[in-house]
């Protein structure tokens, strides 16, 4: 399946990455798609949505998402 | 209702005033309570140059109109607005306007900082200070929204 | 600081405005917080033509000097403002603004509710409404100011 | 001693009373003033201020004050 990712503010610099879309096969949650994308644990505090709506990290992942990861916010 | 997420400048007491006269109906409209939020100049200890606010252009202002619907549903209040700037920003700049207009004003005091409570912790947005010495640095985390005793 | 009682129709967004570009300094001010409270047309089931808000000249506007005052020495905040209408009012009409500002959200809406609710308590106003049938009555007593469930 | 009184707003039309300055002499408390003049019980919800200062129904009575009685504010 295709999956768009997005990383935001210190998140995107901390890891170095671009948002990306990506093909995966073997993935079923937002935490596997973080294992297999990051390679790395998923710190506590970060946030996920999909398709622009919060998720948890046990949140199925369906093709055609968009999964936006994103550090606690910091607006208003 | 209104919710604006704008790359542009923002002054709060003009746009409640283009807003009230044109949207506020005086029937049932007693009480109006307001939260801007402002840029400071210095922040933890450091004097700040300028202000990035990131968002997600997606979803932030998607997610405020449905805060605003979900407020107006669940509160006996008459009208919200929310203005929030992104982009760059320097000090003395407003970030948010939020308004309440209901009949009392309970509904209002406490609806306006609900809602900010809530645009706090959950509206996607992000502020990357420009330091006076050039560096820059990542908000961690908000400020308490309740006094706290120290 | 500014504490003001005046029989002359007041426009709040504007004060504020004019208020914050003479008086609010940048570098500590962050947050807002503002009521603003308005003659509304409709109060316990009748249709209301104009309202006279009686004061006590003497006593009426040191009492709110003092307790912007009081209020800025015992919070940490940055400036109070605080303007009321006395006299005859018509539908629509603001009666009162009050304005704080802090560095942080959470004085500013603590302080400008409690305020609000030590001048409805305490304040030396008085609403008589002129209802619509003609007859006049005097408003005996406040809505609550915190949300009761009923 | 020279008193000067007012009553405010409902109070003022129910006692059907202007603003006075009296002379009293065997005065001491508010209380004892209300008694004098209005020659009624004073109504519990009844607030009085010594010159434009809140004060209670057993504050002393000076030569020279302005006494105000009136019912619940209800500015705002």
């Amino acid at each position: 399946m295709r999956i768009s990712i997005k990383f935001f503010a210190s998140l995107r610099e901390q890891l170095k990455m671009e948002d990306m879309d990506i093909s995966v096969e073997s993935v079923t949650t937002v935490h596997d798609l973080w294992q297999h994308v990051v390679k790395k644990e998923i710190p506590d505090n970060i946030m996920v949505a999909i398709n622009q709506e919060y998720a948890s990290m046990q949140s199925l992942v369906q093709d055609g998402d968009e999964i936006a990861f994103f550090p606690p916010v910091t607006g208003g | 209702m209104l919710v604006k997420v704008t790359a542009q400048a923002i002054e709060p007491w003009n746009i409640l005033a283009h807003y009230e006269q044109q949207h506020i109906q005086s029937e049932h409209t007693g009480a109006a309570a307001v939260f801007v939020g402002v840029m400071r100049k210095h922040n933890e200890g450091d004097e700040v140059k300028s202000m990035y606010l990131e968002h997600y252009p997606a979803m932030t202002e998607k997610f405020l109109q449905k805060l605003a619907q979900k407020t107006m549903q669940q509160w006996d209040i008459n009208d919200v607005l929310i203005v929030h700037r992104v982009g760059q920003l320097f000090p003395d700049d407003p970030i948010v306007v939020v308004a309440i207009w209901s009949a009392h004003r309970a509904e209002a005091f406490t609806v306006c900082r609900e809602l900010m409570e809530q645009l706090k912790t959950q509206a996607p947005f992000w502020k990357k200070e420009q330091l006076h010495n050039g560096e820059y640095r990542w908000i961690e985390k908000n400020t308490h929204g309740y006094i706290v005793n120290t």
